[in-house]
């Protein structure tokens, strides 16, 4: 395992997409440290920034404050990444396997457009968890983003595959212009939930915010108990998720939508055991 | 000349983003008197702008300097400054903005224009969505239905009902206002409700549940009557509005920052470039942002084509990189993470939140603007400078994309935007030179 | 002052075939070799190749739609490897629409050193010429859109041929622009008018009761009356749908002889009933423009990948929208144009995308004279100008060909021509088609060859076993006599020239044009005209004749 | 070797003569126990040998809730087949028409996916008419196909694994009554191993058969030398005083698996009135296994 | 409860021709009084007590201004708010951009009360 360990704060964010086990992929700590890192318009190395220590290995342990580090294990394909403190933007974009695990928060763009591999943050998340970015037409494409608070807005913005389940609430345009995948919320949710997605689902465990307020374009298909969701929510307590239990067998209410897009996506929120 | 009287025909007023060309200006001596065609807007703009000159061309630390003092200081901030942001730019020539994208490169700093906090969601929406969209005169010639859509053009486009989009004759639409179906969508009623034929009153924060609905009519899908509930629009005056946009030979969605500044933002704006291509499924139908600024969209054109984005870009890495909320002006003051800034004609001490506004105040800033702006207060360089169009030649963007030529009309002591930054850029180069070689 | 000595040069504009040949350079031009005296730099090119710095006369590479494109596109630009600034150069961003500077760079170092842009709408000119500013290195130029412009159809109805003549020379002076461009004549005012499209060139235009027939032969008769450099530049009608060919046969023939030029004439191939499946029907068509010496034609090569169509056709636009499902831009431009925007990607497993890959190299291998067909991809429609060393590979080396022939979709390929043909390219072919043939089409005569009295752009190549590699990094390139590019890394940065037209027309249909403005157009008559303070490296290119 | 008895029942020294198949296993989850229990049984029915049915199949063991995917209870099946491709078509009839039909059941994959898989919910998908959606978590794909109680959720893919088919026992005994307990017993032992199926009815058969038959049409036909009412008619291997015999079949996931029932099955079927216990085969001549029945018991 | 729940607003800060021909000089009292009016619905007035010219405070997260207000007669709906674009209005505006770089400018949520006293209502 190697850890850094930051030498001193900084206002200017650090774009450090280095810190990522296939960068590190078995190196002495003297090359980790000579690790090209960019601050603002200026190249540095990790060794500038963070106290390096360990043995090689797939494992990377990141302690403090790294709120301003972006694109911690970006691109990722294995390993492991423990963050013991807060994340900054971009962490695990465009990973494609491997665990990142934030004890703290992380910024927007949490896994944004990523392939595939474990994402969890036990604090909040920010905007964009798994979505695109501007432009693109496909955000997370595989893979799964568990977050044990409250995300942002726009999560899952058009995702194409994968899971991101979110223990406490998220913002608006949850799921918005979402392809396919499975978004999951214990918490409330905001407005304009899955506007405009084609397919997948979005789960609304609806917490204490009550039932998410629905588009016009979203219609009520019938009160019934979707196997499949128990099928998730079992394996995200493997992941070791709290999933309230309500959620297991409940009553879902389906809505079908958003049918002014394909239509084919739903909207599955909790109404009872 | 006391008493020379001069005219300057089809000049160009930059006051918002209609640039009217067809000013003919007066002038007596070194005022101008005379603004024939301007609106209310356009004759303060060029009537009432300060042309006294009695304030100094540059300014450091608040002690009078010369220019050539501000640009050294200007420079040397902006070599060794980490995080530079390039902002502003909305209100000058296009010259004057390529050489401020150029410093943007030289500096490696992010580079940002007024458009993030104008129609920047708009432009988030079209690279989502895309845009069916036109020239002014296209509207102008065949438009038989305009929708404006949270926006006041009588008070913010005063000419832009005359000249362009309701009162017009076209080749098309030969009868003008008559040929026209006007319809004004806002929270507010405005003067610009004065304009139309229909006024639709929508709640707050509800534009994009209404854009939804009216996607989904025109799509054939039924929509609940809890929609009159959810925006304070019945379903019936909903479906009137559908049917006549589907009957109309061409029709224009004319939208304004009711839409991008309100939650929602972007995807107000998508909702409404969508429901105007949805509806090319039937008839013809574009939509186009009003953008405010003289030359706003000069400034995203000269972006765009200097580094391929329209505004939120970051030469940190030695090329341009773009995303909006990260590279954003309001962004990286609210952080704290810029750690110089070079503002080129706007005031953000006016209009940003009071987060980035502190922030601001505690970095060295450079400012350019004519006039003493609340930003050019707090600035470490403040340079006066030539306004454009009334004093400065160039070129600025119509909001259509349109570039048209500047007929500056008086002289000005202080030097443009253009000169100021190629002088600071000049600088910036030989100071890099002179660090590589050391 | 610069000697290159000991390279095997291909000058096909000169019957120099690969001999070694001492190139003499003075003044930006190239010299009789006893013009330079002992001061001359020399470069050794001893194994090495020299050609003519290489002419793009098709291509989008500034103005308004080009840059609708790139802001709509960022994720295009953000998977594209950077363009990073140097000590000299300017940083950019590349993808199927790259910046400015990245474009003028990226160009250079390919050994490309003109570069026209095909499609420009006239209210857009001063736009284009800003772009064109910002574009370095290269000499560059553009095209004037006119088949849709409502004066002009109001002339052409009115059989005011003359007055057609003196507007589209008006209008060239004003724009600064180089040709003559037609795009789906009267099919974009039909767009623009109501969303649909004309479906022959006899189907009257709605609101001008005129036909794109008389569009052409107008404007192709124009085009030669004024004695312009470049013939009247035709993208026709049904670009892209099954069963083109035959609008693209009677373009030929409502020419009526008249000189013209067919751009990418691999999207106006196509059999197939309307709707239907795509097949090639290159054979017909190459079998007229090999009898009729009066038409050329550039290829508009498809290359596998993601890439822009950018179009100044607008219901083109809107069709290509509906069949990808992608975002999509239009811009209808008040009196002259439109303009269409989709992103969209060419697959090999696809039989639409590999008929079409085929047909681009079916023209290049069927066409007799190499000195009426130029190679383009119709940057970016067709794939990005990056690709043209790999269609020189597919063109050169027959064993290369096979194998990508062998990665595509089988069905389709097999009912093409492709795979029975043998034909390989010669160096000396390959000069004519990016060098020799464009700049003679263009009517530029100080481009695509190494004479004397010839601008001195020249693209010397190392050779590499791999036809792709040698045309993708040259040695060294040498724009108006100066080195810019070596072993592929830009050396200076500097401005190329604008090259435009000011033909002269009669001065007395001014009022008439300043009344069409003051009717129809928002902006002013006296804003329009695109002044030369724009052009601030302009060279202005004599018609002959008019 | 000498003579081998237990609890005074004599086992043979011969072998059962065992095949290799293809196995897939399903578990189907219900609403109650009862409804899955159901369609086990009628998704596993008709499915004795694959001389006359398209697959061996039957109910390996019943779950509970803690041991499903979806926390309902359900029950476990395995399928056997001569070929992937022939176990695929069965899978996918037996699950569309007897599963699919059920009230409130899912059917999921419980073999792990290795080289060879087949499609079941990729073909039944099908019947949701375009209305079908898919659902992946990690590397398996739901389908999901609306029915008229809500939906019918199936796995894409199943695995397919070799296995092992046609173990099995003779129980020779002195009247039909206690041979069948007899019988009746070892089931109930085997019934509590996993890995294995009894395809049979109740898990006995009583037709046992050879192969081959004086009628050109038929492959197989009554085994003649264990039926006790023909031995005077026959080759009789049925020694004095048996007049019942009863087959126990075992397939199984892999050979131990077999094998491990076939000991708790005999052990449990050495009961009084029982005299012999035999095994079947073809003088080693079609299968490729052989399960000792000595060798069988002296393990574990 | 209703009573307080009633002073919530939502605030749109916006362009006027009186802001409009200002600009040119922020420094001038005519942009600064332009900048500093809130318009109202009358029915909100008369509820809470307010007439024209009467001072009141804003107030939100991102900070508080205090404004005179003025009768907007079938301007504005109730519990909307217009206000022009200025330095004041700016006072009310948070950081937070959402991912987009623009923060949220209009429609903002704000809490009303009467300046120099209690809320018009307990």
């Amino acid at each position: 395992m190697i850890s850094l360990r930051p030498k001193q704060s900084f206002a200017i964010p650090l774009e450090a997409e280095t810190i990522s086990p296939d960068a590190f992929a078995g190196n002495p700590l003297s090359h980790i440290e000579r690790l090209p890192v960019v601050q603002g318009n200026a190249e540095a190395t990790l060794g500038d920034f963070f106290f390096v220590e360990g043995d090689a290995g797939d494992v990377i342990r990141l302690e403090g404050d790294f709120s301003r580090v972006k694109y911690i294990g970006k691109a990722m394909t294995r390993g492991r990444v423990e963050i013991q403190g807060d994340a900054g933007m971009h962490l695990g974009a465009e990973m494609r396997g491997g665990e990142i695990v934030v004890h703290g928060n992380a910024g927007d763009w949490v896994g944004a457009e990523m392939r595939g591999g474990l994402l969890r943050v036990t604090g909040n998340a920010g905007h964009l968890v798994g979505g695109a970015y501007r432009g693109s037409e496909k955000g997370m494409r595989g893979g799964s983003i568990l977050v044990g608070g409250s995300v942002g807005n726009e999560t899952g913005c058009a995702m194409r595959r994968g899971v991101i389940a979110v223990t406490g609430s998220a913002g608006d345009l949850t799921g918005v212009m979402m392809l396919a995948g499975t978004i999951c919320v214990f918490g409330s949710l905001g407005i304009r939930t899955g506007a405009g997605m084609k397919r997948g689902t979005i789960i609304a465990l609806a917490g204490d915010g009550g039932p998410p307020p629905l588009l016009s374009t979203f219609r009520f298909d019938c009160a019934y108990r979707p196997v499949w969701v128990s099928v998730y929510l079992r394996q995200l307590r493997q992941w070791g998720v709290s999933v309230p239990g309500v959620g297991m067998r409940g009553l879902y209410r389906r809505y079908s939508g958003d049918l002014v897009e394909l239509g084919k996506g739903e909207i599955l929120i909790w109404t009872s055991p | 000349m006391e008493g020379e009287v001069r005219v300057i025909e089809h000049a160009t007023c930059t006051f918002c983003g209609c640039v009217c060309d067809d000013i003919d200006l007066t002038v007596e001596g070194n005022r101008i008197t005379k603004a024939k065609n301007a609106c209310v807007l356009g004759k303060a703009w060029f009537f009432e702008y300060p042309t006294a000159e009695s304030r100094p061309e540059a300014m450091i630390g608040g002690s009078p300097s010369t220019v050539g003092e501000g640009i050294e200081e200007a420079a040397r901030i902006l070599t060794s400054a980490r995080y530079p942001v390039v902002y502003g730019l909305s209100d000058t020539t296009v010259e004057a903005q390529r050489v401020a994208v150029e410093i943007a490169d030289l500096i490696g700093g992010c580079l940002d224009t007024t458009t993030s906090v104008c129609h920047g969601p708009s432009g988030i929406a079209f690279q989502g969505v895309g845009e069916a969209t036109c020239s002014l005169g296209e509207i102008k010639n065949r438009a038989d239905m305009v929708i404006f859509w949270g926006g006041n053009p009588a008070e913010s486009h005063p000419r832009h009902f005359t000249k362009y989009s309701v009162m017009p004759k076209g080749m098309f639409v030969p009868n003008g206002r008559k040929d026209r179906y006007v319809v004004l969508v806002d929270v507010r009623k405005t003067p610009s409700a004065r304009a139309a034929d229909l006024f639709i009153q929508v709640k707050p924060r509800k534009d994009f549940e209404l854009l939804w609905a009216l996607r989904a009519l025109v799509k054939g899908i039924e929509v609940d009557h809890g929609i009159e509930a959810e925006t304070g629009v019945s379903l019936a005056t909903l479906r009137a509005l559908v049917e006549r946009m589907k009957r109309a030979k061409f029709g224009v969605f004319l939208f304004g920052m009711g839409l991008s500044m309100t939650r929602g933002k972007h995807y107000n704006a998508a909702a409404i470039l969508a429901l105007a291509r949805d509806l090319n499924q039937y008839t013809r139908f574009v939509a186009k942002p009003m953008r405010g600024h003289g030359n706003v969209t000069g400034a995203d054109n000269v972006v765009a084509w200097a580094t391929g984005y329209p505004f939120g870009v970051s030469f940190g890495r030695g090329y341009p990189r773009f995303n909006p909320g990260e590279f954003t002006t309001v962004d990286l003051l609210a952080r704290g993470e810029a750690d110089a800034a070079l503002i080129i004609s706007a005031d953000p001490v006016a209009n940003f939140p009071q987060s980035a506004i502190e922030h601001l105040k505690r970095i060295p800033t450079i400012v350019l603007d004519p006039q003493a702006s609340e930003t050019a207060k707090i600035a470490r360089v403040a340079f006066t400078t030539a306004i454009y169009g009334i004093n400065v030649a160039g070129t600025v963007y119509r909001m259509d994309d349109v570039p048209i030529r500047l007929r500056p009309a008086l002289s000005s002591r202080y030097p443009s935007d253009e000169e100021v930054l190629k002088g600071i850029a000049r600088r910036v180069r030989e100071l890099r030179r002179e660090a590589l070689s050391a | 002052m610069l000697k290159i000595v000991n390279g095997k040069v291909y000058d096909p504009a000169n019957g120099v075939d690969g001999q070694i040949k001492v190139i003499a350079v003075k003044e930006g031009r190239i010299v009789p070799e006893g013009e330079l005296d002992a001061t001359a730099r020399t470069l050794d090119a001893r194994g090495m190749i020299v050609l003519p710095g290489a002419v793009d006369m098709h291509s989008h590479i500034a103005g308004p739609k080009v840059n609708s494109a790139r802001k709509m596109r960022p994720e295009d630009h953000r998977r594209a490897e950077p363009v990073k600034r140097t000590v000299v150069t300017r940083s950019g961003v590349m993808g199927s629409n790259p910046s400015t500077f990245a474009t003028g760079y990226t160009y250079a170092r390919l050994g490309y050193t003109t570069v026209f842009d095909a499609a420009v709408p006239p209210l857009g000119a001063r736009h284009a010429h800003e772009e064109l500013h910002d574009t370095p290195l290269i000499d560059k130029g553009f095209f004037v859109l006119m088949g849709n412009n409502e004066f002009i159809l109001r002339c052409v109805r009115a059989g005011e041929a003359e007055k057609t003549r003196h507007f589209a020379a008006w209008l060239l002076g004003a724009a600064k622009g180089y040709a003559i461009k037609l795009v789906n004549p009267g099919g974009v005012e039909a767009w623009k008018a109501g969303g649909r499209n004309v479906s022959s060139i006899d189907e009257a235009v709605p609101g001008f009761g005129v036909t794109p027939r008389q569009v052409i032969s107008e404007l192709a008769q124009a085009a030669m009356d004024l004695g312009l450099p470049h013939p009247v530049h035709i993208h026709a009608n049904n670009l892209g749908l099954a069963g083109n060919w035959e609008t693209t046969l009677q373009t030929m023939k409502a020419l009526e002889g008249r000189r013209a030029h067919l751009a990418h004439v691999q999207f106006h191939s196509y059999g197939g009933e309307p709707g239907g499946r795509l097949s090639s029907r290159v054979a017909e068509l190459v079998e007229y423009v090999n009898g009729h010496d009066s038409i050329s034609v550039d290829v508009g090569q498809v290359v596998f990948g993601e890439t822009t169509s950018l179009t100044g056709d607008g219901p083109l636009g809107y069709y290509l929208h509906g069949v990808t499902g992608r975002k999509w831009f239009n811009a209808d431009v008040e009196m002259e144009a439109g303009c269409g925007i989709v992103p969209i990607r060419y697959r090999g497993r696809s039989h639409v995308h590999t008929t079409q890959w085929a047909i681009g190299l079916e023209w290049l291998l069927l066409m007799n004279d190499p000195w009426r067909i130029a190679l383009s991809t119709d940057h970016p429609n067709g794939g990005s100008f990056t690709a043209y060393p790999y269609v020189i590979r597919l063109l050169m080396d027959r064993e290369f060909r096979r194998e990508a022939i062998r990665g595509v979709n089988p069905k389709a390929i097999a009912s093409t021509q492709l795979p029975e043909l043998d034909r390989e390219y010669s160096l000396n072919e390959i000069a004519i088609i990016t060098r020799a043939a464009p700049a003679r089409l263009l009517g530029m005569k100080r481009k695509g060859h190494l004479g004397p009295g010839a601008d001195a752009d020249i693209t010397i190549y190392d050779l590499d076993a791999d036809w792709e590699k040698t045309f993708a990094t040259p040695k060294i390139v040498i724009k108006a006599g100066h080195v810019i590019v070596e072993d592929g890394e830009i050396r200076r940065d500097m401005q190329g020239r604008t090259l435009y037209v000011e033909p002269e027309y009669d001065r007395s249909i001014e009022p008439e044009i300043r009344k069409w403005f003051a009717d129809f157009y928002t902006i002013e008559f006296e804003n329009y005209a695109v002044d030369m303070d724009y052009l601030p490296h302009a060279e202005r290119v004599a018609v002959s004749g008019g | 070797m000498g003579e081998l008895r237990v609890n005074g029942v004599e086992i043979e020294d011969t072998y059962a003569e065992a095949f290799k198949m293809r196995a897939a296993r399903a578990v189907v989850t219900a609403e109650t126990s009862a409804w899955a229990l159901t369609a086990g049984m009628v998704a596993s029915g008709y499915a004795t040998s694959v001389i006359g049915c398209d697959a061996e199949a039957g109910i390996e063991a019943e779950l509970a809730p803690d041991e499903t995917p979806d926390g309902r209870p359900g029950v476990s099946l395995l399928f056997f087949g001569f070929s992937k491709e022939a176990l695929g078509k069965a899978l996918v009839n037996r699950l569309g028409q007897c599963v699919m039909t059920c009230p409130t059941t899912a059917c999921f994959n419980a073999l792990a996916i290795g080289d060879e898989t087949v499609k079941v919910g990729g073909q039944l998908r099908f019947f949701g008419d375009g209305y079908q959606s898919s659902k992946k978590l990690g590397e398996r794909r739901y389908w999901r196909i609306p029915v008229m109680d809500g939906e019918f959720l199936c796995e894409e893919t199943f695995g397919v694994q070799r296995a092992v088919a046609g173990g099995n026992f003779l129980l020779l005994g002195v009247d039909q009554a206690s041979t069948l307990v007899a019988a009746e017993a070892a089931v109930a032992a085997i019934r509590r191993t996993r890995g294995v199926i009894l395809p049979f009815p109740g898990g006995v058969v009583r037709s046992g058969s050879k192969v081959g038959s004086r009628y050109k049409a038929l492959r197989a036909s009554t085994n003649d030398a264990y039926c006790p009412t023909i031995t005077a008619l026959t080759r009789t291997a049925l020694p004095e005083g048996v007049n019942a015999v009863y087959e126990i079949v075992i397939d199984g996931l892999d050979l131990p698996a077999v094998e491990t029932a076939m000991r708790v099955g005999l052990r449990a079927a050495c009961r009084p009135g029982v005299v012999r216990i035999s095994a079947g085969n073809y003088g080693g001549k079609l299968g490729q296994y052989q399960v000792h029945l000595h060798r069988v018991l002296a393990g574990p | 409860m209703k009573a307080v729940s009633s002073q919530v607003f939502i605030l749109i800060p916006g362009r006027t021709t009186e802001q409009g021909t200002s600009v040119g000089d922020k420094a001038s009292p005519e942009y600064r009084s332009v900048t500093r009016l809130l318009r109202m619905n009358p029915e909100d007035m008369a509820r809470l007590g307010l007439t024209d010219g009467a001072q009141v405070r804003l107030r939100n997260a991102q900070g508080e201004i205090v404004v005179s207000c003025v009768s907007a007669k079938d301007e504005l709906p109730p519990g909307v708010l217009f206000i022009a674009y200025g330095p004041e209005s700016s006072k009310l505006m948070g950081g937070e951009t959402h991912g987009t770089g623009m923060p949220d400018s209009k429609g903002i949520e704000v809490e009303l009360t009467v300046a120099g006293g209690s809320p018009g209502r307990e």
